[in-house]
């Protein structure tokens, strides 16, 4: 199955009877949009790459390559669309309004995950692969129960959909099954979203799958796309158009989003031992950025100013997040202490005052605990 | 928890009823079914059939299929899909069939379930309710016989309880679906038609804490769930034999009444604990840890185990001889009384 | 996607192009073989029922009506091909000749599986559900391995195919899922036998899944065929088709055999909660051991001497099932201690010599333990 | 186990050499491979990349993709596949990329790999051996640096072994991988670096027995894994202050080798025993409830246990205030003798 490509590598954009309808939502502000995210998360993943380098954080994990499938994607749904994004999703989350400071928290290691999910609609990134995609369908029946009991007006409960992102690796897990025969059994209003960006650390998709992925979904009765992960226009138009069928009561579908991951896994990575130059350099040559820069200018949909523009923006954005990465304090230990319950329980407060106590005396001993 | 605690005896017509243990779950689902819209129960099995210990029967006739939710076959998916709608405001309360498959669900519960409220820094509640039915000596074919609690336990950020008689079920029932934390109930199988007066007006003693069942003064059994009964039996015999058995329900594996427990091996000087469980690595070597920690210097014996032996669940054909009974609480008591003799 | 169907349930052979071919190395003798089988079960199944009712069995899984999936599948393989049953498979198991005594061990509850797998290439009964599927790849995966290291002569071990059973429930499990993953990226030998009985205790099957069963297989890219399960021909002409194809390399397959569990799920359960009279009836009519017998009949393929010879030697099982079930006393717990591991372990020997001691105290005592 | 325990110092040019422990475990895997053509390894990225701490190394590229198998990205596939493959003979050696990674597949291990040597009656052996990469401090993210040794150990039929050193890291693999029983060797990752002489040709004790690491008379200190270099440290420390103490690598969760951890325990009267994981539930339970069993006359204070707090493992921001660590071991030692003050 071709993935749908509406922008061609070489810029020319394609009619295509089905997809192109749903670019139409989009004016020239909205499609310099698409682009500004693009090159913020670009410039934001630099950034916190080099961060990384110096010792700054933990780990970074970068989504280069991938900013087409996500931005595009995201755009097409609506805030009110709750996503449960995987780890990777920097371009999704900083389009979601979700500051440099809350992104990191997980990569500085000074909080699990930064954000409150209900102030975004959109998740805490998630380690145990593919755990999310069962959230995601529980999710999804809570929203078609809210729409029963009447708890929000039928066209409103009916308006929201839900994002399950997970990559080819993660598609292995028998989670993401689990989910999917709850989703086709309960009808829900959720759309898979997988990135196959060629590589599970260094495991190659084939090793997954045989068979293309967007194929699994017809195990279960549901339509699947394939879409080319590095063109943002069939990225936004394919994820809008199923999104409308879903909102409309379609049930589950799954989109296979085609793209690279440029970078190395993460920053832990080194993908020099089972990949070639000449495969990276490929796609590389594939760039989602360019490619759609190109046709933004050779259309003149955006001129100079405005690059630059986003260039300025895209460097402040970069200074916020270093500024707020080496700002950046580990919550205290009594916080998590105050957060394994919601309730009070005995084993914990006895141990959180053992180590008050504990800590106590060093300092009266003058010592640094 | 306000609704379940704060409800008082109305003192007008009787809430005293006796009824199986099981049916005593049934009356506490359907009590919170009714009190709050939000709270809806999944599971296999458990709509038409009413489960197959029948204790959601007739809760879907009552409440409708979208409330009382016949899942797929599939226990990390109903684990998984709870949370999610607990994420949203909801208090699922999950039925796994039996204690040997929860384990596909051991993912869900272990990294996502106990972990997403701290995970969270308290942004998201998960108030699931997981039912798991547990324990041996029901005659039964491998994997419907286990007490995996230690491997709950173990794991902050769940709530582990089981209930030993009828009056508790109910109460400790609808105490752990109104919890904001997630609870795992451990229903003990063999005593589901144990009957028991339920007093619906007025609440059994907080779920998370343990009680004294009996008064005794010369050693004290802490046990819970199924064995409880066999605790009671034990401390009648010994009685006639002249021991006077303390007989404690520890109710609450996590979190731990151990003050109760440490208080009661304080004034006997001997504690013997008992699960269904291995002993090796079981929960029992918690609670002998920790009340020796306590009490130690009022100890005149260690504190001693009885349990499962480390194997998996036998045949049961020989379970007899797997399951503590009377005569191993006795020998166990006989133990603890030789050191005192010697010392 | 109709069920393949070879005889009709009002007797008529139908010609199939593709499966019929395969019926040819069946004769007369092997015909009637896969009634007798059948019958067997049958007779057999009734007494075990019974068996339980007065309290000789802890529990009953009968197969009441899958006695036609079970024959015509098991029959179409070779013996030494490996079976990995679920717990329903009795008619298999005593088709592969695994004795009235071995089977029921597990259901008089006197030891956990009654059989060496090895003796009969017939695994154990699997009682969590799904887990054997993964157990079925990874000896599949050892077939291959096996024949790379020379360690079987080629054509002997591209001789070895490997059948995995799993019901229409089970199918909602994630490691259903994993194994098909596993089966489709290292192509493995392995054919996938789902027995659609309809129910999953009282779930029906369109809980698990509104889309038919046999469409999992194109989520990985591999065959499926749905087959009249009631059908001892058809299920026979598939399971033998694919059989050779497995052989030659083809990788896994899978079969959804559509039937119907005529019987409770187990002796514990009331089907009368869930489904209705008219349900069972409807199935009874489609009864796959009158509907054979009644076309070896009217072909004259077999006459009344052979039908009551079947009956006579189906009343010596049922008579040896129900001589060897009284007869069978659990193994000790001494041989549990000692299964445990297969290598000396401290903690298993310390209790099983407190065991002793303790038991030989009641005996000095006097007590009966 | 002949192959691994039977071999001998040859005399000859020296068997000796200096290495970190991953590599020590390194060389065993390759020296197992070349021994024996039933034994490979399988897992997520252990191939090309050697794995994510490159343990697997150059393993592919010496004995090709079908003894050194990349797997899909699927924990339950990995442990349920290398089930089926030990069924039919082969040795697999299953490697779980991380600790926090290894729940998934805990329904194979519990249910599974862990009672079918049982379950048959002793018709099947299934000597799987899992590598997990386990223990924190290494500044990762969640789910990285957990400790669910308990959860292994409490389930018979596994065994669990952690190694603490480059030698024991080395023999201890080839043992699990030759033993008949599943195994899971649990390697302590914040130790991968810590570099160690291992002999080839001499093997290390037993490794399912306890090893006294450190002879001392004042008390003892029972831990494994991570916590060993600890523990010594602990040690020299203490020795300056006056005190004696003993350090005993457990080495063995399951067998436990209580013998060794008891006599010694007997022999200074006083234990404090240490693991990262959370005290609540932990395998620091089993050994002090043990111990205290058998060494109660002997004793002169409660078993002390040293662990992680009762919370998901923290931020590793925090994970220096979690963690146990000198201070803290030396605080246990303290509250140890207060007991035999006042008493
Ligand atoms: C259950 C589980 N197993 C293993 C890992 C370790 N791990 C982290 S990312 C990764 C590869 C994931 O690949 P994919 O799903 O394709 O996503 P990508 O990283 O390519 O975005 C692995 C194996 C994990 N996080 N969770
Ligand atoms: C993991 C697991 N969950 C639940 C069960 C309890 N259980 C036993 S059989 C069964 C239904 C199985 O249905 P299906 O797979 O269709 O097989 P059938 O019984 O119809 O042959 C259930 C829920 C189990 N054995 N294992
Ligand atoms: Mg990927
Ligand atoms: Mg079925």
């Amino acid at each position: 199955m071709e993935p749908v490509q509406l922008l061609s590598p070489d810029g020319t954009l394609r009619e295509d009877e089905r997809y192109s309808p749903f670019l139409e939502a989009l004016d020239d502000a909205g499609l310099r949009d698409l682009y500004r995210h693009m090159a913020l998360e670009r410039r934001f993943d630099q950034e916190a790459t080099s961060l990384q380098r110096q010792g700054q954080l933990a780990l970074w994990v970068p989504a280069l390559g991938q900013e087409a499938a996500q931005v595009g994607t995201i755009a097409a749904l609506k805030p009110t669309d709750r996503v449960f994004p995987t780890y990777r999703e920097h371009a999704m989350a900083l389009y979601r309004g979700i500051s440099a400071e809350e992104l990191m928290a997980t990569f500085r290691a000074t909080k699990h995950a930064g954000w409150d999910p209900h102030a975004y609609n959109f998740h805490g990134y998630s380690i145990v692969l593919a755990a999310q995609t069962l959230h995601a369908a529980g999710w999804s029946m809570a929203v078609k129960q809210d729409e029963r009991l009447g708890l929000r007006a039928r066209d409103k409960a009916a308006d929201e959909i839900v994002l399950a992102c997970l990559g080819d690796g993660a598609s292995s897990q028998g989670d993401v099954h689990e989910s999917m025969v709850f989703a086709s059994s309960y009808e829900l209003p959720l759309l898979y979203f997988i990135q196959n960006n060629h590589w599970a650390i260094s495991v190659p998709t084939a090793t997954q799958s045989r068979h293309p992925l967007v194929h699994r979904a017809d195990g279960y009765g549901f339509e699947g796309v394939r879409v080319d992960g590095n063109d943002v226009l069939a990225s936004y138009a394919v994820a809008a158009e199923m999104a409308v069928q879903i909102r409309n009561g379609s049930g589950p579908k799954l989109i296979e989003s085609v793209t690279y991951r440029i970078g190395a896994h993460t920053t832990a990575d080194d993908p020099t031992k089972y990949r070639s130059d000449d495969e990276v350099q490929a796609w590389a040559a594939k760039d989602p950025v360019t490619r759609f820069r190109s046709w933004l200018e050779s259309g003149d949909r955006a001129d100079q100013a405005y690059f630059t523009q986003v260039q300025e923006e895209a460097e402040e954005l970069a200074t916020e997040l270093r500024r707020a990465v080496l700002a950046m304090e580990s919550i205290d230990i009594e916080r998590v202490f105050d957060t394994v319950y919601a309730e009070p329980h005995r084993q914990v407060e006895v141990e959180k005052a053992w180590l008050k106590d504990y800590e106590a005396g060093f300092a009266e001993a003058g010592g640094d605990k | 928890m306000s609704r379940v605690t704060r409800e008082q005896d109305t003192g007008t017509e009787s809430s005293v009823q006796t009824m199986p243990l099981a049916k005593a779950i049934t009356a506490a689902l359907r009590d919170e079914l009714a009190a709050d819209e939000k709270t809806l129960l999944i599971g296999e099995d458990i709509g038409k059939l009413g489960g197959v210990f029948r204790v959601t029967d007739g809760l879907q006739a009552q409440f409708g299929e979208h409330r009382v939710i016949d899942s797929p076959l599939a226990e990390s998916g109903i684990i998984g899909t709870s949370i999610g709608m607990a994420m949203r405001g909801y208090r699922p309360v999950a039925e796994i069939q039996f204690d040997g498959f929860v384990f596909p669900a051991f993912n869900q519960i272990t990294t996502q379930l106990a972990k997403i409220h701290n995970r969270t820094d308290g942004a998201l509640t998960v108030p699931v309710t997981i039912r798991l039915p547990y324990g041996g000596h029901i005659g039964s074919i491998e994997h419907h016989s286990e007490s995996p609690e230690a491997l709950f336990a173990h794991t902050a950020g769940l709530r582990v309880i089981t209930p030993s008689n009828a009056h508790d079920a109910y109460w400790m029932t609808r105490q752990a679906i109104v919890s904001e934390d997630p609870v795992i109930i451990m229903e003990p199988k063999r005593r589901y038609w144990l009957k028991g007066e339920v007093d619906t007006a007025n609440p059994a003693p907080d779920a998370f804490r343990a009680q004294v069942l009996r008064e005794g003064s010369d050693i004290t059994i802490a046990t819970y769930g199924p064995l409880v009964p066999v605790a009671l039996a034990t401390a009648e015999v010994a009685q006639r034999e002249g021991r006077s058995v303390e007989v404690i329900d520890v109710r609450s594996i996590s979190p731990l009444d151990d003050e109760t427990i440490a208080r009661s091996a304080a004034k006997t000087r001997r504690l013997v604990v008992a699960h269904e469980a291995p002993t090796f690595g079981g929960f029992g070597a918690e609670i002998a840890a920790r009340v020796t920690e306590r009490a130690y210097d009022r100890l005149t014996a260690p504190v001693l185990r009885v349990g499962g032996f480390y194997m998996p669940y036998p045949p049961s054909g020989q379970e007899d001889r797997y399951l503590p009974d009377i005569d191993r609480m006795l020998e166990a008591i006989e133990r603890s009384f030789a050191y005192g003799r010697t010392r």
